[in-house]
């Protein structure tokens, strides 16, 4: 299959939807017109892209959990304990696994084996069985809005029930939901079909009702250069846009170094704005959204507070638009409604005290976004360039080049030769570029950076560093220092 | 003499690669053949990957929470394509949630695993392990960790 | 009384000596000469001066808990689980209420009720009724330096038992252990009982035994202006090394805002030397200790972890010398073995972390620094002044004067006129002066800074602005917004 | 009429002196006589100071958590000195340590207090309550928390 960045034609979308909506029988359920009007009924707190809006106006950095059961009243029980004894200021819905491999009989089965032994089975709320009204009742039962969080390379049938089901925010994309999510599936097929997803989101904002758009940041989570995930953000905003997004927030995923943190929320946006202007796209509203460390945890609980708060002080600190909050269980399974909502009110402390603090703008500070500008569009020109100006087609090339690689990702359409490892600071740098298309100044900044370091330990950079930077968080460390 | 083999993979529709990732590098590292069917593997990929090679043993990982699901019936099927004996190791986080490690190990030994390893642990115990399980530690033999007995004795 | 900063007489050292020895019934267990050995077979490791030493060089920041109970068997319990389940770097014993207040006869029975019902009924370890031998079986049961911790007002035979007991460090000062701990016991006596307890410490060293110690810098923990504690630390440290100490450890309690609160410790250190060279003292080793947020915690263990990493990360991104760990229990009574060697982890997984980051020089963290030292040597110079150039004489009579004014403080010899206010960024500034001689320049900077609080929050600043801020860390703010 | 008065102190060998200057601003505020005792006060500077004033009532506040300690005797002392009757409430962090409230507060109302409040217990409570207690508000009397109840139940 080819793809470019072009708007879906109307009745070639007409046509996939008949199939999409009859992939799994709740697909019946979905009647476009009478969603919008549910979700033009829903009071504005609940929706997402006002309440980010609101936020952005008032400098406040929200807070919000994942979170997702197999069963609708367990899940709803869920959301309402994160609302009331968490204080989350947006819930999520996060998505089982088998739904996201859209695997619905083994969802069901999951759903039925959670029933019998009366705990979750499943690590997700499976929307797709559940249904549309399932998904109103999730959504009416609770104050504040609701997004669905995943990880589904092809979430055409995901979209159109959770949005038809009230749900006012919706991550992925492309890029994002395929390469770190998806081993066999190639990047043609799900840019297109999130083009369709984004085609949809369109199409309710056309008919007055706004979506936000989420595109998955922090990739595989472990020790992803921000100008890797910044590429991808701002290919998959182009991507929405095109098909009619209005309202998207974009993520990156915490490294640990204070400043190369700040410095990449600080320039997520801006790039954004700079490539969509470029194309002549837009005018959208554009906000972050800041992941506390999304690696490998420590196992005890103390020492995950002290991460969950050093990431919630970062996104406070950057004046990120919202933060992911992690648990203290992190390390070692879905965390139970306490742990989770725990999390949240560690992260919420550490937002409020910071809420009028930010990190000031220094020459540290500065080269540190510079850096992340020239890395980020020495890619970004790459693959427009190899796209012949179409950044659909530029991004299925790039990744085939190895242009864009993202570290540790499972995808087979994923070149895999980048290897990140942290600077003397901690700072994630790149020591294998692979086929990342970098200068020699920007190689050299990298090599020296990890130099340094090498030289402070006594060895030579080499993949036992990557491996030890690997386990570091979970050890206690944020640079993995030879014992 | 020839390295021992071993099929190393994900299960089920479990996509966390990094830990795949660091168990090849250092099963290799430890002299082993490495066979890395990586993630998203399913029962019958790890099978044939083991009769195609003649591997010694499975490392089967779960990390997503859906590991109980997937796991079901592995040791049977094994049995089925006459490769009943080989070791199967299994590791991550095997559960959904925070449960008694003890608990689960049960659980898992009961479905025919040789052993069973708590979320995050590091690649040089089951790596000794493995070593130990197939007599190649000088003067080792098999069997003697109390979970490996429990399953030769389950089975 | 009148006191004067100068080094105590020998014989009248002695003879006072005797007495102090006398005061309860384990002074007689003290022999100088033979505990001047004792501490010079202690290996280096066990010395906190020598640690605090290495850590300097290696930019290390190191973490200490707060601990003490009433048995002996119990407290070494405590310490070795705050060594091996926290991974305290240094170790306390915090002396409990009565002997603070030498009221060793209900420090007894204290001790007597918790063996009678099993729990501890002291919030400290009463180590003058417990005597030499015990506290040389404390330190000899754990690994790392011991310091004694407290708040006494006399201290002098306290001083005597536990460092012939072996402990490496001693806490408090004749200021820092008065005002805040004290209602009625004049300032000239409290200092003259430190100078001797100073002249005890400069022995030691004179017969090559370094204790180091550390003048309590958060005094009353409650929104003390950085310039206030700074005045009363460097103070304390002249009339230290005039007694003949070597090794200081310079103490601040964290406000919250990270610009002041790393502009603080910058200037401590510097302030200190800067005064001690004006006075013809030193040279002397000199460190800091960064104490978390010593005011109203939060109930929720959740929220309490988020105010300990916060700590945590400032005190790193400072480079302070060592933190003092406050633990999830703050806010409700004594913390559990487990609560406190919680508390320890989740400060190191942070401190760690951030153990190769520091906050960049900026014109705002400039601009803090001048501040606090023009307004700490406005108060030094008057302290100067008032006493004839005599730092003794000088504090005395300026506390008389209301020049040193320590917000809530119960005692007395307190003027009790200043009133602090957080500014709209949440660092502490001073709504009213009362005595405090600043010029106008400062004064407006303070008015300033807070009135633009004022305008944002519509309403005028006032007491009820200062209850909002001591309720605010508590209630998960820093800044007490109105409602 | 004249306001009602109370003695208001930090019992013991406690020196925390914060919770006590804002309880004696809110107090005034409420409209009571405040006689502020401070930190480091005895049973004897209590009760002495109700004499002399004639106060309706001790807040005795305890922080530092030899509270139950410090606070025994109390009600017998004022039962010596001729004031048995005097309300008494207690607050701040009565003993050792994180402990069940429930207990603690059974523990002093066994002791003689007519109150007992947890942690961090902000003003408006006390306030509310020592009117009801004095009669001072409207269509209300002492009495009606289970609390008071139970220790005039006591004795
Ligand atoms: C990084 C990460 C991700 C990345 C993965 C990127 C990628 N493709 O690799 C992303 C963000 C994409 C992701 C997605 C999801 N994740 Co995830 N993820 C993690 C995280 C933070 C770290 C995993 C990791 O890389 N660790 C580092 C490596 C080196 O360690 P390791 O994987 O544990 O492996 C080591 C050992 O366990 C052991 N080992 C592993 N297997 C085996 C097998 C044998 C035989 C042996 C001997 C040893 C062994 O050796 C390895 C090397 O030391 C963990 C939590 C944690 N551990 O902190 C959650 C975690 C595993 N994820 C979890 C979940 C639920 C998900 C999602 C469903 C999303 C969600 N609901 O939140 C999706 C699932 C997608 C899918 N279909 O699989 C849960 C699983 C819950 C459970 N079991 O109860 C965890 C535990 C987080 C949590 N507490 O909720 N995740
Ligand atoms: C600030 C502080 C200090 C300062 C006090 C400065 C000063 N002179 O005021 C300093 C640093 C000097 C200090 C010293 C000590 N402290 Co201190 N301190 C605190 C802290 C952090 C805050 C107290 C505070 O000001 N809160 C704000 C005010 C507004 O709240 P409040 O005091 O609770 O009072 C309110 C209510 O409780 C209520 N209330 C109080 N009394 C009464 C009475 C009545 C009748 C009513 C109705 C209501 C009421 O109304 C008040 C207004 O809302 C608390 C822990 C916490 N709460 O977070 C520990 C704490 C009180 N301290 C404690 C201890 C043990 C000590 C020390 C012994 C040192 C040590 N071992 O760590 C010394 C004791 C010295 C002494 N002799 O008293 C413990 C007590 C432990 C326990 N009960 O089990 C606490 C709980 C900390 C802890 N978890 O270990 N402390």
């Amino acid at each position: 299959m080819e793809v470019t960045n072009r708007r879906l034609d109307q009745d070639e979308f007409e046509r996939e939807r008949q199939e999409v909506l009859r992939q799994w029988m709740t697909g019946g359920e979905v009647d476009l017109a009478e969603a919008v009007e549910y979700q033009k009924n829903l009071p504005r707190h609940k929706v997402l892209a006002y309440k980010l809006e609101q936020g952005k106006e008032q400098g406040i950095t929200y807070a919000q959990p994942r979170a997702g059961v197999a069963l609708i009243n367990e899940h709803i029980e869920l959301l309402r304990f994160l609302q009331d004894e968490g204080g989350a200021d947006m819930l999520p819905t996060t998505i089982d696994s088998y739904t996201r491999q859209n695997r619905y009989t083994e969802a069901q089965g999951g759903i039925e084996e959670s029933r019998t032994v009366g705990r979750s089975m499943l690590n997700g709320f499976p929307a797709v069985n559940h249904g549309v009204n399932a998904c109103r009742r999730v959504v009416e039962s609770v104050n504040v809005p609701v997004q669905v969080r995943h990880g589904t390379p092809d979430a055409r049938l995901l979209a159109e029930i959770t949005l038809a089901g009230g749900f006012t925010d919706f991550e992925g994309g492309g890029i994002s939901y395929n390469i770190p999510y998806a081993k066999d599936v190639p990047l043609a097929d799900t840019i297109r079909h999130w083009q369709y997803v984004d085609r949809l989101v369109g199409m309710y904002e056309e008919k007055g009702v706004r979506i936000n758009r989420e595109p998955f940041g922090p990739l595989t989570g472990t020790l992803v250069p921000p100008c890797i995930s910044h590429a991808v953000a701002v290919i998959e905003a182009v991507l929405a846009v095109e098909q009619g997004v209005k309202s998207l927030t974009l993520g990156y995923g915490q490294c640990g170094n204070l400043l190369q943190d700040v410095a990449a929320v600080h320039t997520l946006t801006q790039l954004a704005e700079e490539y969509l202007a470029k194309l002549g796209l837009g005018p959208v509203s554009l906000t972050t959204v800041f992941h506390q460390w999304m690696g490998g945890f420590p196992q005890d609980e103390a020492k995950a507070y002290g991460v969950i708060s050093w990431g919630a002080a970062t996104a406070a600190l950057a004046k990120a638009s919202k933060v992911i909050v992690k648990t203290p269980h992190e390390a070692l399974g879905i965390p139970t409604k306490e742990a989770n909502a725990a999390g949240i009110r560690a992260t919420k402390q550490v937002l409020n005290m910071l809420k009028d603090q930010r990190l000031p703008r220094t020459e540290e500070l500065k080269a540190e976004e510079d850096i992340i500008r020239a890395e980020t569009r020495a890619i970004l020109d790459k693959v427009l360039e190899l796209g012949d100006g179409d950044m659909a087609l530029g991004a299925v090339r790039s990744f085939q080049a190895g242009v864009i690689d993202v570290p540790f990702a499972p995808s087979r359409f994923n070149a895999g030769k980048i290897l990140p490892a942290r600077d003397h600071q901690g700072a994630v740098r790149i020591l294998d570029f692979g086929n990342v298309p970098f200068g020699q100044e920007i190689r050299q900044f990298h090599q020296e950076m990890i130099g340094k370091r090498g030289k402070a330990e006594s060895r030579d950079p080499s993949f036992q560093m990557v491996i030890d930077d690997i386990y570091a968080i979970g050890k206690g460390m944020l640079v993995g220092r030879p014992r | 003499m020839d390295k021992p083999t071993l099929v190393l993979g994900v299960i089920g529709a479990d996509v966390h690669a990094v830990g795949n990732r660091i168990l090849d590098y250092a099963f290799t590292q430890a002299g082993f053949q490495v066979i890395n069917i990586g993630v998203l593997a399913s029962q019958e990929e790890f099978i044939n990957a083991a009769i195609e090679t003649d591997a010694q043993a499975l490392l089967v990982s779960s990390l997503y929470g859906h590991g109980e699901i997937d796991c079901r019936g592995l040791r049977e099927k094994c049995e089925e394509a006459g490769i009943g004996d080989i070791l199967i190791y299994v590791g991550g986080n095997l559960v959904v949630g925070k449960q008694d490690f003890g608990e689960v190990e049960q659980r898992f030994l009961e479905m025919g695993f040789d052993r069973v390893y708590p979320p995050g642990i590091m690649p040089e115990r089951p790596i000794a392990d493995l070593k130990r399980d197939l007599g190649l530690e000088e003067g080792a033999g098999g069997g003697e960790h109390p979970a490996h007995g429990l399953r030769q004795h389950l089975h």
